[in-house]
C-alpha cells in the first residue's frame, strides 16, 4: 500500500486516500445500519433504493438531457421479475440479479430507441406512458397479484459465522447503492462525461467529434434502465410490492428528488432521495399538515434555490470561501482579464499540430464534391450543381455573399446533412451518405460558425471531447474508469494533449481551466479550433473561424493555419474576410446564390469580373 | 353504438377540458401545470361547500369557477414565474407546480375532511333519449361546453388581435415582446383560462363523482393522458384527444370488457406515439407525415449501407 | 433631443460582456449605420437597445427617455421597432396578421393602422399581393419586406434594422435600400446594422465601426467614401 | 479533493448518528410498558376509517391502563399514518417492530401489506386488517389464513355471504360489480361460496377499476345495459360508497328497476346515504347484529366515544376496541407478550363477548365476524336509517 502510494503524485495520492476514507466510512455506516433497528433500516434502505433510482435518472436527465419519466416502470419490472420468477418458478435470487439488470437494461434500450425519435418534452411523455402501461398491466393480471400486490422474496441471512454483520438485506441494498455510486461517479470523472454534456448542450459539436450521439443516448438510457432494474431487484426484499408503489407519481417523485437535491451533481440525487423518501416517515405531526409542509418545501426550495440543495450548499460554500480567500476566486480573475487583451502563450507553430495521417502529396485530391444539388424542404435550391475540388495539403477558401450556400456546402461536406444528388469523396472514398461521426472517424473534422461548446465545462475539457474517437473504448470503460490503470493513464494523456492543443492555438494554461461560459468570444473560437485539431484530422473544415476575433487574434489564426499546412493537413476555410482568404489560400472557390462562380488562385479570383460583381457588390 | 359514442363524448368532453387547461397554459408559457387537476378539485370543493351552506347553485358554481381561475393565476406567480425568471429553459416548474398540487389537495382535506361530499345535482336528473341512446342533460351540457370552449378558443385565437398576439407569443415570445406584447399578461391570462377550463370540467363532472379533495389526481392524470393522445402543441388538439379517450374508454368497456377501459386507451396511446410521436391531432395529417417519415427512414438506411 | 443616445454601454450574455463602453447617438431624422465584422457585437447593441438583454453598465435613452431598465414591451411601445436578424416573422400567421401585429399598440387607432397598412403596401406592392398567405410561403426577400413592414406598422420614431440585406437578391436589396431612404426622408430615425458597406453608405448619413465589442471609428458617409474607403477595406477585405 | 473529504466526513458522521439511533431504539419498551403499534391511513379519502380505528384502539388502551394495565404493565399505543401507501406501510411496520411493538393494529387500508409482513416477521397483526376476507385468507376462503393475522374487522366473506343469501331467496338473477382489489374479490368470493354451495351461478360479474381514494368512476352507466342484458334483477355494487351512490342514481334516473345490494361500507357510515339522498331508498346491505340491536355495553361505548371524540362511533372503532381486549386476554392467559405465545392464545379464544358480538378465533378461523353475526338491512328515506329486513 505504502509503496503504491509512494509511486503516485501528491495530488492523486490525496485522491486515493480520500476515496479509501470514503469507502471505509460508507462500509462502516452500512454496518451501522445493518445492525440498527428495523425502523432505521427500513427508513435508510428505502432512501438508498430511491438514491439508486435518482442517481440513474440524473445520468440520463441531468447529464445527457433526457428527462425520463419511465424509471418507475423500469423499477417495477426489476422488482416484479425478481419476485415472480423467485416465488413462482423458484429461480435463485443471485441468478436473478444479473438477469434483472440485463433484462431491464434491454427493455430500456428498446424504450430508449423508440422514444428517442422524439426529444425534449416528448421523450418525457413517451417514457411516462411506458410507466402507465407497466402499472396497468401489473394491476390487471392475476399472476402479478393484481392491485393488492405480492409479498417479495426473503433474502437469505448471513451464515452464522458472519452474523455479526447484521441484516443481510441492509448489506444487499447498501452494496447495490455503492455499485451505483461507483458507476455514476466513475462516468462523471471519465472523459465520457464531457461527451455526454456535449450531447446534451452541443450535439453537432459532439457529432463532429466522432460521437455517434443517438447510439450513445440509447446506450446511456439502457445503462440507466439497468440500474433501475438493480434498484427493483433490491427493493423486492424490503417486504411487499404492489402496483401502487410504481405508479407514475413515483416517476415524477424520482425526478423531483433529482431536481430538489441538485441536478447534475454527485451528491444531489442522493440527498434528494433521502429527503423525499424519509420526510413522511420522520416528520410526525398532523398528517394533513405534514403533507402541506411537504408541498410547501417543494415550492420554496425550487423558487429560492432553483438548483436545489446542492445549489444552496454551493452558494454557501462560495460565500464562505470568498470570505477567507477573497482573491482566489477564479471568476473574478477572469473578469479582470476581460478588459485586457487575451493572454496568449508563446506560440510554437512548428509544434502546432502533429499529424501522422496526412501525406504531403500536393497534387492528389483530398476532397471532391461533384454536382451537388441540395434544397431545404420544397423551397428553392440552396445549392444547384456545385463542384468543389480540394487538393491535398492545400488551404482552400470558400467565399461568397451571405446566403450564397457556403454554410450549406460545409454542412454537406462534414455530414450534418446529405445532398439530394451529387457525390462527395474524401481520399477517394464516397462519403456523402455517411453521418457526421462516421466522417469524423475518417479524418474529416470541422468547426462551427458560432462556437458550440459545453459552457459549463472548462476549455480543456471541451477540447478533450475532440479526442473521443482517438481513445478506443471510452464509453465501455467509463463505468469503472478510475479503477482502471490504463484508463487513468488515458485521462492524463487526454488532459496533456488538450493542454498542448490549447497551447498550440496560442491559449495560455490559465484559460484551460476556465469554464467556457466565462471566457471571451475569441478564446471560445480558438478552443473550438483546438478541439478540431486535437484529433489530428486529415481534412479540416473551418466555418468562419475569424468571426468576432480581434486583429491580433486573426494573426493568431493565420499562424495556426500555416502550421497546419506545414503538417500536411488539408484545410477548407469559409470566411467573410476576403483579405485573409486571399492571403492564406492556395485556391479559392466562390459561390453566389447557390451556384458556383469560379475556383482558382487568389489572383485569378480577384481578377474575375463576376466575382467583383456578386461578391463585392460593386 | 350511438350510446357508446354519446357516453364517450360526454365523459371525453370533461377529459378534454382538463387537457385543454394543460394545453392553453403550455401553448403560451411552455410550462405544464401539474396542479391542473387540483384546480378542478378547487372548483368542485368550493361549489359543493357553498351549496351545502345554502347558497343557490348558480352562485356556488360561479364562486367555484372564479376560485379555480384565481388559483391558476396564483400558481403562476408563486410557482412558475420565479422559476422561469431564473432559467427560462429549466424543468424546475415540474417540482414547484407539483408542490402546489400537494398543498392544495392537503389544504382541501384539512378544510373539508377527506370524505366525499354531496354535489348539486344540477341537470343530472333529466334524461334525453336520442335514437335509442339516452343521455342526461348534464352530459349533453358537457359536450356543449366542450364544443363552445374549443370553438370559442379557436375563434379567439385566430380571429381576434389578442388571440393572434397569443399565437405570436407561443411561436416567438421574445419577438412578440419586441412588438409590444405584454408576455407576462398573456401568461397570467393563460393560467387563468387554464383554471377556468379545469374548473368547468369540475362542475360538469361533480354530480357524478361528488366532491372529494383527492379528485384532482384522478382527473389530472386522465386529462394528461388525453393531452398526450391529442398532442400538446394545440389546445384544440388536446380537446380532440379527450374526446378520443372518452369514446375509447367507454367503447372498450362495452365491447371488450369492463377492465379493458383501463388498458385499451393506453394501447391506443402507445400506437399513437409510435406512429405520430407528437400526438394524433398535432398537425393536420398524421398519416401523411407517417408515410413521409417511413420514406425518409428507408432512405437514410439505404444511405447508411 | 436625440432619437437615440447611448452612453458608456457594456452588455453581454451570461457573465461576459460582448460590447464594452459603447457610446453612440442617432439624431432625429438621421440614418446611422453600425458596421463591423461578424461577431463584433452589432446585434448585441440592437438587442440591448430593445431591452432584450440586460446591460451591465451605461445608459440608453430613446427620445430623451431612459429605457435602460425598461421591459421590452414598454420600449417597443415607446416608438422603437426592430427588424431582427433572421426576420423572425410569426410563421404560422398570415402576412397581413404579421403586419397588424406590428401595430399592436396602435390597435385603438383604426384609422392610423389602416393608413400605415396602406403605406406598407405602397412601399412593397408584392406584400399586398400576398397579404392573406401564410408567412412561411414567402421567399426570403419577401419575408424581409414583411419584417420591415411589420416594423413600420408601429409608426416608430426609431427603427432598428439588423442585416436586412441578408439572403436577398441584388435587385431586392436595391428595393429595400430605396424603402429605407424613403423612410428616412419621412423623418424616421434609423440605426442600421449591415455588413454590406455599399448599402450602408447609400442609406446612411453617418457610420460607426464596431470591432471586438468596441467602437473603433465613426464618421460621415461622405468622408468615409472619400478617404475612409481604405478603412472599410481594412475591415472587410 | 476537498469535496471528497467533506463527503467522507458527512458519511462518517451520519453513520455514527445512525448507529446511535439504532442502539437507542431497541431498549425503549422494557421500562414497564407494552408497546402496541398502529398503522392506519388517517389521511386520504378513506381517512375517516383510519381515524375510527385509531380512536377505538386508544379508548380500549386508556381504559385498560386506567384499571392498572396488563400483567402489571401499562400499554402504550403508537399509531402512524400510512397514507394508503404500501411502501410507507412496510416502513412503518418495520419501524414499530423494531421499537418493540408486540402486535400491530391495522391497517384498514394497506391490510395486504401488514398481513403478509406479519407472517414474514412473525408479529401478530390484529383488529382492522383491511376488510378481512382475502387479506387474511390470501388463497381463498377454503385455504389456511396468514398465521399471524387476526382480523376482528368487517369481513368481506361475511358480507358477501349475507348478500348472497338474500339474493338466493329474493332475486331471479344477481349481477356483481366489484373492484379488482382484495376487497372486491373478497366480496365476490363470499358470494360465490354461497352460490356454489347451492349450485347456482351469477348472472354477471364485472370487475370495475376504480380509484379507491375518490371513487369517481365514470364508466358505470354502460354497465346498466350489460346488467339488463344478463337478465339480472338484483345488482350487488361492491364498490366505494361514492360509486355506489353514483351508480344507484344513474340507474334510477335511467328507469332501471333493479334491487340494489351493497357491501359492508354501504352501511358503515353515512357517506352513501348522504350522497345518494332520495335514491338511497330501498338499498339493501347488512349490519352487525349488535349494531341493529345494541347491547348495553355497546351503548355505553358509543356514548363515551361520542363524548370523547365528538363523533359518532363506527363499527371500525368498536371492532378495534374488541381487538385490544382480546389481545389483553391473550397476554394475560399466556402471561407473556412473546409473539409465539400470543399466537397460541389468540387461536384459542372462544366466544369472547365483545362489542361486535361473540368472537372466536381458531387455527383455521382468523376472522371473528362471519355471516351469522349479520342482519340484513334496508335503507329507508323516511326514517333516514337502515331498518332490519323482516
Amino acid at each position: 500500500m505504502s509503496t503504491f502510494l509512494a509511486r503516485q503524485s501528491p495530488r492523486s495520492r490525496r485522491v486515493t486516500i480520500g476515496m479509501v476514507v470514503l469507502l471505509v466510512a460508507y462500509l462502516a455506516s452500512t454496518f451501522g445500519v445493518a445492525n440498527g433497528s428495523y425502523g432505521t433500516q427500513s427508513l435508510v434502505l428505502v432512501a438508498a433504493i430511491f438514491a439508486i433510482l435518482a442517481l440513474s435518472l440524473d445520468l440520463v436527465a441531468g447529464v445527457t438531457g433526457l428527462y425520463s419519466l419511465g424509471h418507475a416502470g423500469l423499477f417495477a419490472l426489476g422488482a416484479y421479475s425478481t419476485t415472480l420468477l423467485n416465488s413462482k418458478f423458484g429461480w435463485n435470487l443471485f441468478l436473478l440479479l444479473p438477469l434483472s439488470i440485463a433484462g431491464v437494461g434491454i427493455v430500456g434500450l428498446v424504450l430508449g430507441f423508440l422514444s428517442l425519435r422524439v426529444s425534449g418534452l416528448y421523450f418525457a411523455i413517451t417514457t411516462f406512458i411506458f410507466t402507465l402501461v407497466v402499472v396497468v398491466l401489473l394491476s390487471d393480471f392475476s399472476f402479478t397479484g393484481g392491485l393488492q400486490g405480492i409479498a417479495g422474496p426473503v433474502f437469505p441471512d448471513f451464515p452464522p459465522g458472519l452474523a455479526f454483520l447484521g441484516s443481510s438485506v441492509a448489506w444487499c441494498v447498501g452494496l447495490s447503492l455503492l455499485v451505483t455510486i461507483v458507476i455514476i461517479w466513475s462516468i462523471r470523472s471519465s472523459p465520457l462525461y464531457p461527451v455526454l454534456l456535449a450531447i446534451r448542450d452541443a450535439e453537432p459539436f459532439a457529432a463532429a467529434a466522432g460521437v455517434r450521439t443517438s447510439v450513445m443516448k440509447v446506450g446511456i438510457f439502457g445503462l440507466s434502465a439497468s440500474l433501475a432494474g438493480l434498484a427493483g431487484w433490491a427493493f423486492s426484499f424490503l417486504g411487499f410490492i404492489s402496483p401502487g408503489q410504481f405508479s407514475w407519481t413515483v416517476s415524477v417523485n424520482i425526478l423531483v428528488m433529482v431536481i430538489l437535491g441538485g441536478i447534475n451533481t454527485r451528491l444531489g440525487p442522493i440527498i434528494g432521495a433521502a429527503f423525499v423518501s424519509a420526510f413522511p416517515v420522520v416528520v410526525s405531526i398532523d398528517p394533513f399538515l405534514q403533507e402541506v409542509i411537504f408541498g410547501l418545501i417543494f415550492v420554496v426550495v425550487i423558487v429560492f434555490f432553483p438548483q436545489g440543495f446542492m445549489g444552496l450548499v454551493g452558494s454557501l460554500a462560495r460565500r464562505i470561501r470568498a470570505r477567507f480567500r477573497p482573491t482566489a476566486v477564479v471568476v473574478e480573475a477572469v473578469e479582470d482579464d476581460a478588459s485586457t487583451p487575451i493572454a496568449y502563450a508563446h506560440l510554437a507553430p512548428q509544434e502546432a499540430v502533429s499529424t501522422t495521417r496526412a501525406l504531403p502529396a500536393v497534387d492528389e485530391v483530398a476532397l471532391a464534391a461533384k454536382n451537388i444539388v441540395f434544397g431545404y424542404n420544397r423551397g428553392v435550391l440552396a445549392l444547384n450543381n456545385v463542384d468543389m475540388v480540394v487538393k491535398r495539403g492545400n488551404i482552400h477558401g470558400l467565399i461568397g455573399p451571405n446566403g450564397s450556400g457556403k454554410s450549406t456546402l460545409v454542412n454537406l461536406m462534414s455530414g450534418r446533412m446529405s445532398p439530394n444528388s451529387g457525390t462527395i469523396t474524401a481520399d477517394g472514398v464516397r462519403i456523402e451518405r455517411l453521418r457526421a461521426p462516421a466522417r469524423a472517424r475518417r479524418g474529416v473534422m470541422r468547426t462551427f460558425q458560432s462556437a458550440v461548446l459545453v459552457r459549463e465545462l472548462t476549455a480543456q475539457e471541451n477540447v478533450g471531447i475532440g479526442l473521443y474517437s482517438r481513445f478506443p473504448g471510452i464509453a465501455a470503460r467509463s463505468p469503472i474508469w478510475p479503477l482502471l490503470m490504463g484508463a487513468r493513464r488515458d485521462s492524463r494523456a487526454i488532459a496533456q494533449k488538450s493542454i498542448a492543443a490549447l497551447t498550440s492555438v496560442g491559449l495560455s494554461s490559465g484559460w484551460a481551466t476556465t469554464r467556457v461560459a466565462d471566457v471571451p468570444h475569441g478564446v471560445e473560437q480558438l478552443t473550438q479550433l483546438a478541439a478540431a485539431c486535437i484529433a489530428e484530422p486529415s481534412i479540416l473544415i473551418l466555418d468562419e473561424p475569424l468571426a468576432g476575433l480581434s486583429s491580433g487574434e486573426v494573426e493568431q489564426v493565420s499562424e495556426i493555419l500555416r502550421g497546419l499546412k506545414r503538417a500536411g493537413v488539408t484545410v477548407i476555410v469559409v470566411e467573410h474576410q476576403t483579405r485573409f482568404i486571399f492571403e492564406m489560400c492556395d485556391e479559392v472557390t466562390v459561390l453566389a446564390a447557390g451556384e458556383l462562380v469560379t475556383t482558382g488562385t487568389a489572383a485569378d479570383v480577384r481578377a474575375n469580373e463576376r466575382v467583383r460583381e456578386v461578391y463585392l457588390g460593386q | 353504438m350511438l350510446q357508446v359514442l354519446l357516453s364517450g363524448l360526454s365523459i371525453g368532453a370533461v377529459y378534454g377540458l382538463v387537457a385543454m387547461a394543460f394545453a392553453v397554459v403550455f401553448y403560451v408559457t411552455r410550462v405544464i401545470n401539474f396542479a391542473t387537476g387540483q384546480l378542478l378539485m378547487v372548483a368542485i370543493m368550493l361549489t359543493a361547500g357553498l351549496s351545502k351552506a345554502g347558497l343557490p347553485d348558480w352562485l356556488s358554481i360561479s364562486v367555484g369557477l372564479t376560485a379555480s381561475t384565481a388559483a391558476g393565476v396564483v400558481i403562476y406567480f408563486v410557482a412558475v414565474r420565479p422559476v422561469l425568471r431564473f432559467d427560462r429553459f429549466s424543468f424546475a416548474w415540474l417540482v414547484s407546480t407539483l408542490g402546489v398540487a400537494i398543498v392544495l389537495q392537503s389544504a382541501a382535506a384539512i378544510i373539508y375532511g377527506p370524505t366525499s361530499q354531496g354535489f348539486p345535482k344540477l341537470l343530472n336528473r333529466d334524461n334525453l333519449v336520442i335514437g335509442g341512446a339516452s343521455i342526461t342533460l348534464q352530459e349533453l351540457l358537457a359536450i356543449i361546453v366542450a364544443v363552445v370552449a374549443v370553438v370559442g378558443f379557436e375563434i379567439f385565437r385566430r380571429r381576434t388581435l389578442f388571440g393572434k398576439v397569443g399565437m405570436a407569443i407561443s411561436s416567438d415570445p421574445e419577438m412578440a415582446s419586441a412588438i409590444g406584447a405584454r408576455v407576462t399578461a398573456y401568461a397570467v391570462a393563460a393560467f387563468a383560462i387554464g383554471g377556468l377550463l379545469a374548473g368547468a370540467a369540475g362542475v360538469l363532472i361533480g354530480p357524478i363523482t361528488y366532491a372529494n379533495p383527492y379528485l384532482g389526481d384522478t382527473y389530472g392524470i386522465t386529462g394528461f393522458v388525453a393531452l398526450m393522445i391529442g398532442g400538446i402543441e394545440r389546445p384544440a388538439a388536446a380537446m380532440g384527444g379527450g374526446l378520443v379517450l372518452g369514446v375509447l374508454s367507454v367503447g372498450a368497456n362495452t365491447f371488450i370488457g369492463s377492465q379493458a377501459s383501463d388498458w385499451f386507451p393506453f394501447v391506443v396511446v402507445v400506437v399513437v406515439l409510435l406512429l405520430a410521436p407528437h400526438g394524433l391531432f398535432a398537425s393536420g395529417d398524421a398519416l401523411k407525415r407517417l408515410a413521409s417519415g417511413i420514406g425518409r427512414r428507408t432512405a437514410t438506411l439505404k444511405g447508411a449501407n | 433631443m436625440q432619437a437615440l443616445d447611448i452612453a458608456g454601454l457594456s452588455a453581454g450574455y451570461g457573465r461576459y460582456d460582448v460590447i464594452h463602453d459603447i457610446s453612440l447617438r442617432v439624431e432625429r431624422g438621421e440614418a446611422v449605420a453600425l458596421l463591423g465584422p461578424n461577431g463584433a457585437g452589432k446585434t448585441t447593441v440592437l438587442r440591448a437597445i430593445m431591452g432584450m438583454i440586460k446591460q451591465r453598465r451605461g445608459q440608453i435613452s430613446v427620445l430623451g427617455t431612459d429605457v435602460s431598465r425598461m421591459p421590452v414591451h414598454l420600449i417597443a411601445r415607446g416608438h422603437v421597432a426592430l427588424v431582427p436578424e433572421g426576420r423572425r416573422l410569426f410563421l404560422d400567421q398570415s402576412v397581413e396578421d404579421n403586419l397588424r401585429l406590428g401595430g399592436l399598440h396602435l390597435r385603438r387607432d383604426h384609422e392610423r393602422t389602416e393608413r400605415l397598412l396602406e403605406s406598407v403596401f405602397e412601399l412593397f406592392p408584392v406584400v399586398e399581393r400576398y397579404r392573406s398567405r401564410p408567412a412561411t410561403a414567402l421567399s426570403g426577400g419577401e419575408q424581409q419586406m414583411v419584417a420591415i413592414g411589420r416594423m413600420m406598422m408601429s409608426d416608430p420614431d426609431l427603427m432598428l434594422l439588423d442585416e436586412p440585406s441578408l439572403g436577398l437578391a441584388p435587385l431586392a436589396i436595391e428595393d429595400m435600400a430605396q424603402a429605407l431612404i424613403t423612410l428616412r426622408e419621412r423623418g424616421r430615425s434609423i440605426l442600421l446594422v449591415e455588413q454590406r458597406v455599399d448599402l450602408a453608405l447609400q442609406v446612411c448619413d453617418r457610420i460607426y465601426v464596431l470591432s471586438g465589442g468596441r467602437i473603433v471609428e465613426e464618421g460621415n458617409s461622405e468622408n468615409v467614401n472619400a478617404d475612409g474607403r481604405a478603412l472599410i477595406d481594412a475591415y472587410l477585405g | 479533493m476537498k469535496r471528497i473529504f467533506l463527503a467522507a466526513s458527512i458519511v462518517a458522521v451520519s453513520a455514527l448518528a445512525l448507529t446511535a439511533c439504532a442502539s437507542g431504539g431497541s431498549g425503549s419498551t422494557s421500562a414497564g410498558t407494552i408497546l402496541i403499534g398502529g398503522i392506519a391511513g388517517t389521511t386520504g379519502a378513506y381517512g375517516s376509517t383510519g381515524q375510527a380505528v385509531v380512536n377505538g384502539t386508544q379508548m380500549a388502551i386508556d381504559e385498560i391502563n386506567a384499571k392498572g394495565g396488563v400483567i402489571g404493565k401499562k400499554l402504550k399505543f403508537e399509531a402512524h399514518d400510512d397514507g394508503a401507501s404500501a411502501t410507507t406501510s412496510s416502513q412503518l411496520f418495520n419501524k414499530l417492530v423494531s421499537e418493540g411493538a408486540i402486535a400491530i393494529v391495522g391497517s384498514p387500508d394497506t391490510g395486504p401489506t401488514t398481513a403478509s409482513l406479519s407472517s414474514q416477521k412473525k408479529i401478530p397483526v390484529i383488529g382492522a386488517v383491511d376488510d378481512g376476507g382475502l387479506t387474511v385468507y390470501p388463497d381463498g376462503p377454503d385455504k389456511p389464513p396468514f398465521p399471524y393475522a387476526f382480523s376482528t374487522s368487517l369481513n368481506t366473506f361475511a358480507w358477501g355471504g349475507a348478500v348472497a343469501d338474500y339474493a338466493l331467496k329474493n332475486c331471479k338473477g344477481l349481477a356483481v360489480l366489484h373492484d379488482p382489489s382484495s376487497y372486491g374479490l373478497g366480496g365476490l368470493a363470499g358470494i360465490k361460496l354461497v352460490f356454489d354451495a347451492k349450485g347456482k351461478k351469477l348472472a354477471l360479474e364485472d370487475a370495475i377499476t376504480e380509484n379507491w381514494s375518490t371513487g369517481a368512476t365514470v364508466g358505470l352507466k354502460s354497465e346498466i345495459d350489460k346488467i339488463t342484458a344478463s337478465g339480472a334483477d338484483c345488482v350487488d355494487v361492491w364498490l366505494t360508497p361514492q360509486d355506489q351512490a353514483s351508480f344507484v342514481q344513474e340507474a334510477k334516473s335511467l328507469g332501471a328497476n333493479f334491487t340494489f345490494l351493497g357491501n359492508d361500507e354501504t352501511s358503515a357510515d353515512s357517506t352513501f346515504s348522504d350522497l345518494a339522498k332520495d335514491q338511497a331508498d330501498g338499498m339493501i346491505s347488512a349490519l352487525l347484529s349488535t349494531e341493529v340491536h345494541p347491547t348495553d355495553a355497546l351503548k355505553t361505548f358509543q356514548t363515551k366515544y361520542k363524548a370523547k371524540f365528538n363523533k359518532d362511533s363506527t363499527p371500525f372503532a368498536e371492532l378495534s376496541y374488541d381487538a385490544i381486549y382480546m389481545l389483553k386476554q391473550a397476554i394475560e392467559k399466556g402471561k407473556s407478550t412473546n409473539a409465539q405465545s400470543l399466537q397460541n392464545q389468540l387461536n384459542s379464544i372462544t366466544d369472547y363477548d365483545g362489542l361486535t358480538g361473540k368472537l372466536t378465533f381458531t387455527e383455521q378461523q382468523h376472522t371473528t365476524i362471519n355471516k351469522d353475526q349479520l342482519t340484513l338491512v334496508k335503507f329507508s328515506t323516511t326514517s333516514k336509517s337502515w331498518e332490519p329486513l323482516g
